[in-house]
């Protein structure tokens, strides 16, 4: 994938929908934005999926609850039944603190992990839009070079009002 | 509630600023050289923090009877404090996760450092369970880890198991939310950053640049966190209440106990996040980011809450004399008129009359009235902790093991020195990353400006 | 041999010192395993074995070994039997085969065990403080008693009445060898007894009481369940008429008349504060009361007036002591001739001479006389002694003019000591000839006629010392080592008046027994000389200021064993006060000196004068100021001067161990003066009713019923419990299910079983400062409750332990499992599992963990000798309670499993039940049935304390039982 | 002079105890049988071979009754006199029997034993040296740290490769590899690694060297010598106990020098100087390292075991085979609780019962 892209800089996010909302209308390829701040809008304007990791956090917890129950009931049960306290050797009730929190701390740390995983959000990974000022005030929209050459997309770009294009590599 | 509302609201972020300008704003505090009042402020709780450390290795090396615990009181100032810690941890991630859910953009300015204080408190709260342990050194064996010794796993029927699942999860999550609200606020330092600095920004901000196609999983996974975090955050002080609700002793075995102490919990969190905030913002000139419509909003909660527990109080003393149990009454009627009665009265005066002033907005806004209610509310929640905890246990069933207990410059120095990490971990948190959510504080830059609220009707 | 052993023992003491470890005690007798810590690498430690060179046939290392032998604690002469663990005795309980003492031993005799080990014995002879060898010594006595004969002075021995034949035969050689004169001088004399009884019946005798054949009981400060005469044989026999059952046909009703409140009187059915002023118009007026009753028809005494409240309750026990004729008895303590005189009449009309108490066959302990001690004095004041032996007395601190005698022994040509330890009076010895401790010789006792008891050695001398016959033979140039003297004392003196026909097989039995009784000579009752009582006067008033109640308490007795730390952190029964005396004060009077417990008050007579804290001692006699004797010995070693025996913080500091008041114990009147300064008195127990402050109510902790309503309602005072619902069905113990009993009318609360835990279980010390801070470690407690009228208050006691709960709230909250239920209903405490959250402490609703706040040192090597080896010494941070003596049922199953059959739980007798004098407690299996234990579980009097909360105690009491006949 | 009395009065009550504890009458061949178990057994056997001693199988054939019974009653006498008695002690190194106190009675019931049992009467199963497994020690097992716990190893090891697989697509090759090195790891550990590990403070396989080259091998394998000969705590005591010397005396009195050997062994001397200085206090004295040492906090007891057929290389393994003593098992907890654990089912058949207490209390007091 050696495509170029196009990346225009706007000043505001209303500026960026709006460009973002017409390059779709146009049918231009949009790769992505990058924003200081999530842009409400954005991913109906760029046509984007609901996000699956909700899905995924919902394995998780079950993951954590059903791993916290038997594991609890399997040493409570199997592995070295007790007598403490006079309590059966099950005492269902005490089991669900823990397994309320390992249920918490599976779906919490798997859904982040995902999230990081699957964004390649890792120690040493490098940002794609470095120098941009996306992390600051810029608002950027990353535009897939058409079969014609970039002159017509940068047109485009200034026309909805970019501060600044750039042109950048196809990587990510 | 569209155009009205925005009317009728003040803008939550004053001054009128950019984008640019909040990036500078935030940034400069953890960039620039600290004012000498932060090295003041970090050589006194590094001093705090140093005192309770030679204490507390005193204490391990001699034996926990450097204490003043006896036969009777088993527990006094470790777990009050244990639990007072816990309780002060939970207004971060209240602040988070419940408001967040609730929708109260306010929060923006402020959730950071609650979350940092949430992360600090919990951590302070985590060193007591540990240290008050006979033999720390075993504590590992809380966990339930395969072992050669049958292998013999732990007792799940613990609150005070329940405990360390609780508080570790809690802090993990905490730790987690903190961090995950953090990515995008050190991508953006990073960018502003050169040298070492800038390699260590790049390893902790994991290559974030504010792809939406990464904003749109974060935000799902934001909700999420603050969906998970909202009951983690009433599990938590529900479980530490679990530790005297499930005993037999008169005055712990209260089935109140859960509700009193979230609430109580939530309303120590606030008066601590009050407390820090109107130091902070004076000091770092954050007085546009953290507005009075902040700490009035604030106060509504302590008011609410100081109410909430200002009932618990009360329901406790009528369940008592409507249970007809002896044992009951009488561990009540001892908090009241015992020898620990002074340490009621002052429970009672701070954490349920004091905070009364705040039905007059103008002691909500008057900021050295309000630091003062917040420092009271603090005493008083910990003497709270302590009644329950120690007029408990020191006058239980048998008259013939009743005793007196008495700390002892140890404990005191443990106390102080918790105190110490709290301020010092806190000061080094403000010198070095962002103390502002900046770009959750971008996101509301707009809010109340005529065409925002028109077009998302917050 | 001696200095092998010490080597041998101070390796294990090192070894024992570095890790805490107990398993390497192996036969010390011949050599020893001793295992020695060296080296360190990446293993643990390297451990060194040596065994034992020549380990004898019939020796098996780790397995214990009993012998029958006497507790020499105090002159009663209990029969004890020694537990031997690899060669050192650890552990002393009473021999039931005994005929006194049938099985139980007081706490002083199960702490004289640790005396065996007190670092304060001398380790080997000395002269003028330097140790020298035997030879030398006995030289420097020879030439020294030679030269008395020479110069014309006298040669003396001071001494105890001997105990036993033994020691006698070897007195009178001496004695002959020497023409010299003993004097016998007893520190806790019963001189009053002794001359009343030459009064009235013309026989110095004291005689024997038999509390068992005593249904109705009259005690004029008799302290008999304490420390009066024999107070084990005493309770054995007072505790067979105190449990009703529903089979038991009589209680017996027992009044107390005393100044101060002693344990005989907390048991009491009636209890009277009585000044030692009013005591002889009390028994004058009881006396002339019974008279009436009884058709006396000879002189009586006058008439005197008491109080009115003792005079009715004087009438009262006239009545019954008068219906009781033939099975009533009156005792009394006191040390004024004329009330003793009174009493022994009121007993001669009651009949009871011959039934209830007996002169034909008389206690012989306590024999000597203060005036033989004066006489001494005198004599070695004018310089008239060449040499003085002083055998197994102390007067330089417990004699009535201590100081005089001081004086005087310094004008002796030569002071001889034969004390096995340091003490007042041996430090004005020039000579010392240490004896051996008990536990070490060959020697017997004779406390009453026909009874002997052998005293066996249960280890090898542990240090340079020799049995004080041994020194006395030598010097009398018969020497003979003890056994052999022994042997022969016995062959002709006993064994000829038995029916045995083989001296060696009566010597074997006698040894495997340890006491036999013979035919005594009767004696007679003797006849009451009718005109006695008439001779007594009635006495003048007292005098201005406080009158002294100086006693001799259960731990402390008369501080022979002031510097054993067991009986040092033993609470007082009654005033659950450690590591110190302190002066009691009647609640009106301490409200009138405005006193405060702890406040400093200086107690003054003549020139003597001691400062103690007050303490305000509901039940006490108005006017009347009481303080125990025995502490505030200045030569008697760290621990008698109360030196902290814990790691003490820095800024902790400690003060002395009580005051001496020997000096002041002969005074008439005290004259006390409040001091500003205050002294926590160091109490296991501050709150001293069952009677909450604020409401008022009482926690229906203790149950009590009267006799009369028992006697109606087996059930009364006891309803029964509401059963509460439970979420679990509960757990099935299908082996063995251990449970205990206790009779709350039974016990006394003289705390042997507290001292029996220490001993067996290595129940840490941890002295004065940390006791303050209710860190006692006691496993097991007795509380003591006062209920009604604070001047005159009654009282019960309740020993508290584990109550191993089948629904223990203590093993739910632990997190890592070192609390669980055993399967056989025990809760079990692993301490190498504990981590220390103290969570199961703060949830146990009897306090009955103990938490080790601090590595409770065992720094003194020498003491460690008696720890348990079954029992682990547990380390700091973890907690610890009662086991049930879980030791002792797994050494039993083992013993059991060994000899391949099934254990049956009344096998498995727990310390504290052992040592228990009135068999308080009963331990057993509940599903063996018609044991004692299943039994006791269906008495009508038996209830849970704390039933209401469901945790199902193992530990049951049953109700107290109060004869109300009055 | 005062210790002999006192362990005259030892042995005489450990002796009252002991009659007190006995049960109803035995047979006198039973009788003679446990008598040849307690007093004879060490050294000798019945148709198993030399030990100690001669095999006694046939002995009543060889020899006439009288000479029996005289030579069991008075060993001495005829060690020293009678020229057959002579024979035999030079045979057997000059070890002499000493066995004290039977009567003619106790010697003529051992006659009728030996004639039993030799021939094939009394069957010798109940010999102390006799296995009813060929190897009981090779069931002893490692110490099962992780039991079962491969499951969660093997997942645990699943979800890192797949994590691993994700982050080389998504964040390149530094996490993908940290992530691929956990789950490796996480296999090996679960595929059986974790036995490979001792745990810190584990013992197992311990072989110091000792002061004395004692061969376990030699007396326990190539003599024969009953391991309750030496070690006789272990019936009787919880603790048992490493031997006295003069139970090494016992034999060594005569023994010098070692098999094959010309000259004596200087290992041998070390024993017999720490046994003829043993009443000097700066005298040699044999330090033997210990090999099996439990935490304060642990009791075992071995007469519980070893009454209960519990073979000593159960535990202490092979014994019989190690030149230098070496632990061959774990000692720890688990360890235990796995022979605690066995159901009657599941036990060998040889031990008296099975399934012993799991209660803490059991062994932790």
């Amino acid at each position: 994938m050696a495509t170029e892209l196009l990346v225009g800089a706007f000043a505001t996010p209303e500026a960026l929908l709006a460009a973002a909302r017409a390059a779709r209308a146009e049918g231009l390829k949009v790769r992505d934005a990058y924003t200081p701040f999530p842009v409400h809008g954005m991913d109906e304007a760029l046509g984007l999926p609901p996000s699956w990791l909700s899905k995924a956090c919902l394995a998780f917890a079950l993951t954590g609850l059903s791993i916290a129950l038997g594991f609890q009931y399997w040493v409570s049960l199997f592995d070295w039944p007790m007598n403490i306290g006079g309590k059966a050797f099950s005492a269902s009730p005490a089991l669900l603190p823990i397994a309320f929190e390992l249920t918490v701390l599976f779906a919490g740390l798997g859904t982040v992990g995902t999230l990081l995983v699957s964004r390649g959000l890792l120690p040493g990974a490098k940002p794609s839009r470095g120098g941009l000022g996306a992390t600051d005030a810029a608002f950027l929209l990353a535009l897939e070079v058409p079969a014609g050459g970039p002159a017509a997309l940068k047109a485009f770009l200034t026309e909805h009002g970019a501060s600044r294009v750039v042109e950048a590599g196809g990587a990510r | 509630m569209s155009a009205t509302a925005s009317a009728l609201r003040e803008p939550l972020i004053d001054g009128d600023k950019g984008y640019a300008r909040v990036t500078e704003d935030v940034c400069r505090i953890a960039e620039g050289t600290p004012a000498p009042s932060w090295y003041a402020g970090l050589a006194l709780s590094s001093a705090a923090l140093l005192t309770g450390v030679v204490l507390v290795v005193h204490q391990i090396w001699t034996g926990i009877g450097v204490w003043g615990l006896n036969k009777t009181v088993g527990w006094s100032w470790d777990i009050t404090n244990f639990v007072f810690w816990v309780g002060i941890g939970h207004a971060g991630t209240l602040i988070s996760a419940i408001l967040f859910l609730f929708r109260q953009r306010w929060r923006t300015s402020i959730n950071r450092s609650a979350e940092a204080m949430t992360i600090f408190a919990v951590m302070c709260a985590g060193i007591f369970p540990l240290i008050h342990m006979g033999r720390p050194w075993l504590a590992y064996w809380v966990m339930p880890y395969p072992n050669p010794m049958g292998p013999l796993w732990v007792n799940f029927r613990s609150p005070l198991l329940w405990d360390v699942f609780a508080i570790s999860t809690y802090f993990t999550i905490s730790a987690v939310f903190w961090f995950v609200g953090l990515i995008p606020d050190l991508a953006t330092m990073r960018d502003r950053a050169s040298g070492l600095r800038k390699t260590v920004l790049s390893a902790a901000s994991l290559g974030w640049d504010g792809s939406h196609r990464t904003w749109q999983h974060y935000e799902m996974v934001y909700l999420l966190l603050a969906g998970l975090a909202t009951p983690l955050v009433v599990s938590v002080h529900t479980i530490v209440s679990f530790d005297f609700a499930t005993s037999v002793i008169p005055g712990w075995h209260t089935t109140i106990f859960p509700p009193y102490f979230v609430c109580g919990a939530i309303f120590s969190g606030f008066a601590m996040v009050l407390t820090l905030m109107l130091v902070a913002r004076k000091v770092v000139r954050l007085e546009e980011y953290i507005t009075p419509r902040h700490i009035d909003a604030m106060c509504k909660v302590i008011l609410l809450t100081s109410m909430i527990v200002g009932l618990a109080y009360a329901t406790e003393l009528f369940t008592s004399w409507y249970s007809a149990n002896q044992y009951e009454q009488f561990a009540f009627l001892n908090r009241i008129r015992g020898p620990y009665r002074g340490y009621y009265a002052t429970m009672v005066f701070c954490n349920a009359v004091v905070p009364q002033v705040f039905w007059s907005q103008r002691a909500r806004r008057s900021i050295p009235l309000v630091f003062c209610v917040s420092l009271l509310v603090n005493v008083g929640m910990w003497m709270e902790r302590f009644v329950i905890i120690t007029t408990s246990i020191h006058r239980d069933y048998l008259p013939s093991s009743w005793a007196m207990y008495h700390p002892t410059y140890v404990e005191v120095g443990t106390f102080l020195g918790s105190f110490g990490l709290f301020f010092t971990a806190f000061l080094i948190f403000c010198r070095f990353l962002p103390m502002i959510a900046i770009s959750e504080v971008k996101g509301v830059l707009d809010y109340a400006k005529p065409h925002h609220g028109g077009k998302h009707g917050h | 041999m001696n200095e092998k052993n010490i080597d041998a023992l101070e390796a294990e003491r090192d070894d024992l010192h570095l890790s805490l470890r107990r398993r390497e005690f192996i036969g010390a007798l011949g050599g020893a395993f001793a295992a020695l810590s060296s080296g360190c690498g990446l293993r643990p430690p390297k451990e060194k074995i040596v065994p034992a060179a020549d380990l004898p046939e019939g020796a098996v290392p780790g397995r214990a070994d009993w012998y029958a032998t006497t507790c020499q604690a105090c002159p009663a002469a209990c029969g004890a039997l020694a537990k031997v663990r690899d060669g050192r005795p650890i552990k002393l309980e009473g021999n039931p085969d005994h005929p006194l003492s049938r099985g139980g031993l007081c706490a002083r005799g199960q702490a004289s065990v640790l005396d065996l080990y007190d670092s304060e014995r001398f380790r080997s002879p000395l002269a003028g403080g330097k140790p020298v060898s035997w030879a030398e010594a006995d030289a420097a006595v020879l030439a020294a008693l030679k030269q008395a004969g020479a110069s014309g002075r006298a040669v003396r021995v001071l001494t105890g009445t001997p105990a036993g034949l033994s020691a006698a035969a070897a007195l009178e050689a001496f004695l002959a060898r020497w023409g010299a004169k003993a004097a016998v001088y007893d520190p806790v004399g019963h001189e009053a007894i002794l001359e009343a009884h030459r009064l009235t019946h013309g026989r110095r005798a004291l005689p024997r009481y038999h509390f068992a054949q005593a249904k109705v009981l009259v005690g004029f400060d008799a302290d008999f369940l304490g420390a009066w005469l024999s107070p084990v044989e005493f309770t054995k026999d007072w505790s067979r008429n105190r449990a009703p059952s529903e089979e038991f046909d009589l209680m017996s009703w027992h009044a107390q008349f005393e100044a101060r409140m002693s344990p005989t009187g907390a048991n009491a059915d009636l209890r009277v504060p009585l000044a030692p002023e009013h005591e002889r118009p009390a028994a004058a007026l009881l006396g002339r009361l019974v008279a009436d009753r009884t058709g006396w028809s000879g002189p009586r005494p006058p008439r005197a007036s008491v109080p009115e409240r003792a005079e009715r309750a004087l009438r009262d026990a006239a009545d019954l002591l008068a219906a009781a004729k033939g099975r009533a008895l009156v005792v009394s303590g006191s040390s004024d001739v004329d009330t003793q005189v009174l009493v022994n009449w009121t007993n001669h009309m009651l009949g009871a001479y011959g039934a209830t108490l007996e002169l034909s066959r008389p206690a012989l302990i306590a024999q000597g006389s203060r005036a033989a001690l004066s006489a001494l004095t005198a004599e070695l004041a004018a310089g008239k002694v060449g040499v003085l032996v002083v055998h197994g007395v102390n007067p330089a601190y417990d004699g009535p003019d201590a100081s005089a005698f001081r004086a005087a022994a310094a004008k002796a040509g030569l002071v001889v000591s034969l004390a096995p330890r340091r003490d007042e009076t041996a430090a004005l010895a020039g000579i010392v000839a240490p004896g051996h401790h008990a536990l070490e010789s060959w020697d017997d006792a004779r406390p009453g006629a026909g009874v002997h008891s052998l005293v066996q050695p249960a280890m090898a001398p542990l240090f340079d010392t020799r049995s004080a016959a041994e020194s006395l033979l030598a010097w009398a140039g018969k020497p003979s080592s003890a056994h052999e003297h022994l042997r022969g004392v016995w062959r002709r003196q006993v064994f000829s008046r038995t029916k045995a026909k083989d001296f060696e097989e009566f010597w074997t039995e006698s040894l495997a027994r340890g006491a036999v009784t013979v035919e005594a000579p009767g004696l007679g009752e003797g006849r009451f000389d009718a005109a006695a009582p008439a001779r007594v006067k009635t006495p003048g008033l007292s005098a201005s200021g406080f009158a002294p109640v100086f006693f001799h308490s259960v731990a402390m007795f008369d501080g022979r064993q002031a510097n054993n730390p067991l009986l040092q952190e033993l609470p007082d029964p009654v005033t659950k006060a450690t590591w110190g005396n302190c002066a009691s004060f009647a609640p009106e009077d301490a409200a009138r000196l405005g006193l405060v417990e702890g406040r400093l008050v200086r107690l003054s007579a003549g020139g003597a004068s001691a400062v103690l804290p007050a303490h305000v001692q509901p039940g006490q006699a108005p006017g009347t100021v009481a303080a125990a004797l025995g502490y505030g010995r200045t030569e008697a070693g760290a621990v008698a001067a109360n030196f902290p025996t814990v790691k003490m913080l820095p800024i902790e500091k400690e003060e002395g161990g009580g005051a001496d008041l020997y000096a002041l114990s002969s005074a008439a009147s005290i004259a006390v003066e409040v001091l500003g300064g205050m002294s926590a008195l160091a109490k296991s127990q501050t709150q001293d009713s069952l009677t909450e402050p604020f409401t008022g109510r009482t926690r229906d902790v203790l149950r009590e019923t009267s006799y009369q309503e028992f006697l109606m309602d087996p059930r009364s005072g006891n309803p029964e419990a509401e059963k509460g619902h439970s979420l679990w069905p509960g757990h099935e113990y299908k082996g063995h299910k251990w449970a205990m009993a206790v009779d709350l009318s039974l016990c006394t609360g003289c705390s042997a079983c507290v001292v029996s835990c220490y001993a067996e279980n290595n129940v840490p010390i941890v002295g004065k400062a940390e006791v303050r801070k209710s860190r006692d470690m006691a496993w097991l407690r007795v509380d003591r409750y006062y209920s009604g009228d604070p001047e005159s208050p009654e009282t019960a006691f309740q020993p508290m332990l584990c109550q191993h709960c089948d629904n223990a709230p203590c093993e739910t909250v632990c997190p890592v499992l070192a609390t669980v239920h055993s399967s056989e209903g025990l809760n079990m405490q692993v301490y190498n599992r504990c981590v220390g959250t103290r969570y199961c402490a703060n949830n146990c609703p009897y306090k009955v963990r103990r938490f080790n706040w601090f590595d409770y040192a065992h720094e003194d090597g020498l003491k460690n000798l008696q720890l348990n080896p079954d029992v682990v010494v547990r380390t700091r941070g973890v907690m610890e309670k009662c086991s049930f003596c879980v030791q002792r049922i797994y050494t039993a199953k083992a013993e059991a499993k060994t000899a391949g059959r099934t254990l049956k739980g009344s096998e498995v007798v727990p310390a504290c039940a052992q040592s228990c004098p009135a068999g308080a407690i009963v331990f057993g299996d509940l599903n063996e049935a018609g044991s004692p234990a299943a039994r006791a579980a269906e008495d009508p009097r038996i209830y849970s304390v704390l039933a209401e909360i469901g945790v199902g105690p193992a530990v049951r009491y049953r109700t107290k039982v109060r004869n109300k006949k009055v | 002079m005062k210790r002999f009395t006192l362990f005259a009065a030892l042995v005489f009550l450990s002796g009252a105890a002991g009659a007190a504890e006995k049960a109803a009458a035995p047979s006198p061949f039973q009788r003679s049988a446990a008598l040849f178990q307690s007093k004879c057994a060490k050294c000798h056997t019945v148709g198993r071979g030399d030990r100690v001693g001669p095999d006694l199988k046939g002995v009543t054939e060889r020899r006439t009754r009288e000479w029996l019974s005289g030579f069991i009653r008075k060993p001495a006498d005829y060690l020293d006199k009678d020229p057959e008695a002579k024979k035999l002690l030079e045979k057997f190194n000059g070890v002499r029997m000493d066995v004290p106190g039977l009567s003619s009675a106790d010697a003529d019931g051992l006659i009728d034993y030996l004639e039993t049992a030799s021939a094939g009467g009394a069957a010798g199963g109940t010999e102390e040296s006799a296995l009813a497994e060929d190897a009981p020690e090779e069931r002893i097992t490692l110490p099962e740290e992780g039991r079962r716990l491969w499951v969660p190893g093997l997942a645990g090891a699943f979800l890192l490769a797949a994590g691993a697989a994700l982050a080389w697509r998504t964040a390149g090759g530094g996490p993908a590899a940290v992530l691929a090195v956990a789950a490796l790891g996480s296999l090996y550990w679960s595929a059986g690694g974790r036995a490979r590990h001792h745990l810190l403070g584990d013992q197992q396989g311990y072989e110091p060297a000792q002061p004395v080259a004692f061969s376990h091998k030699t007396h326990a394998g190539t003599l024969g010598v009953a391991c309750l000969y030496c070690h006789h705590g272990a019936e009787k005591s919880d603790v048992a106990g490493v031997p006295s010397t003069n139970i090494c005396m016992n034999c060594h009195g005569a023994v010098r020098k070692a098999a094959g050997q010309a000259g004596p062994s200087p290992e041998i001397a070390k024993v017999v100087a720490a046994w003829e200085r043993r009443a000097d206090p700066k005298g040699p004295r044999l330090e033997w390292v210990r090999i099996h040492s439990l935490p304060g906090f642990v009791h075992f007891s071995h007469r519980v075991h070893v009454n209960n057929e519990v073979r000593c290389q159960e535990c202490h393994g092979p014994v019989q085979t190690m030149e230098r003593m070496r632990q061959a098992s774990s000692l720890s907890m688990g360890w235990c609780v796995n022979c605690h654990r066995l159901a009657p089912g599941a036990a060998p058949t040889h031990w008296k019962r099975a399934g012993g207490p799991l209660d803490c209390a059991a062994c932790h007091w």
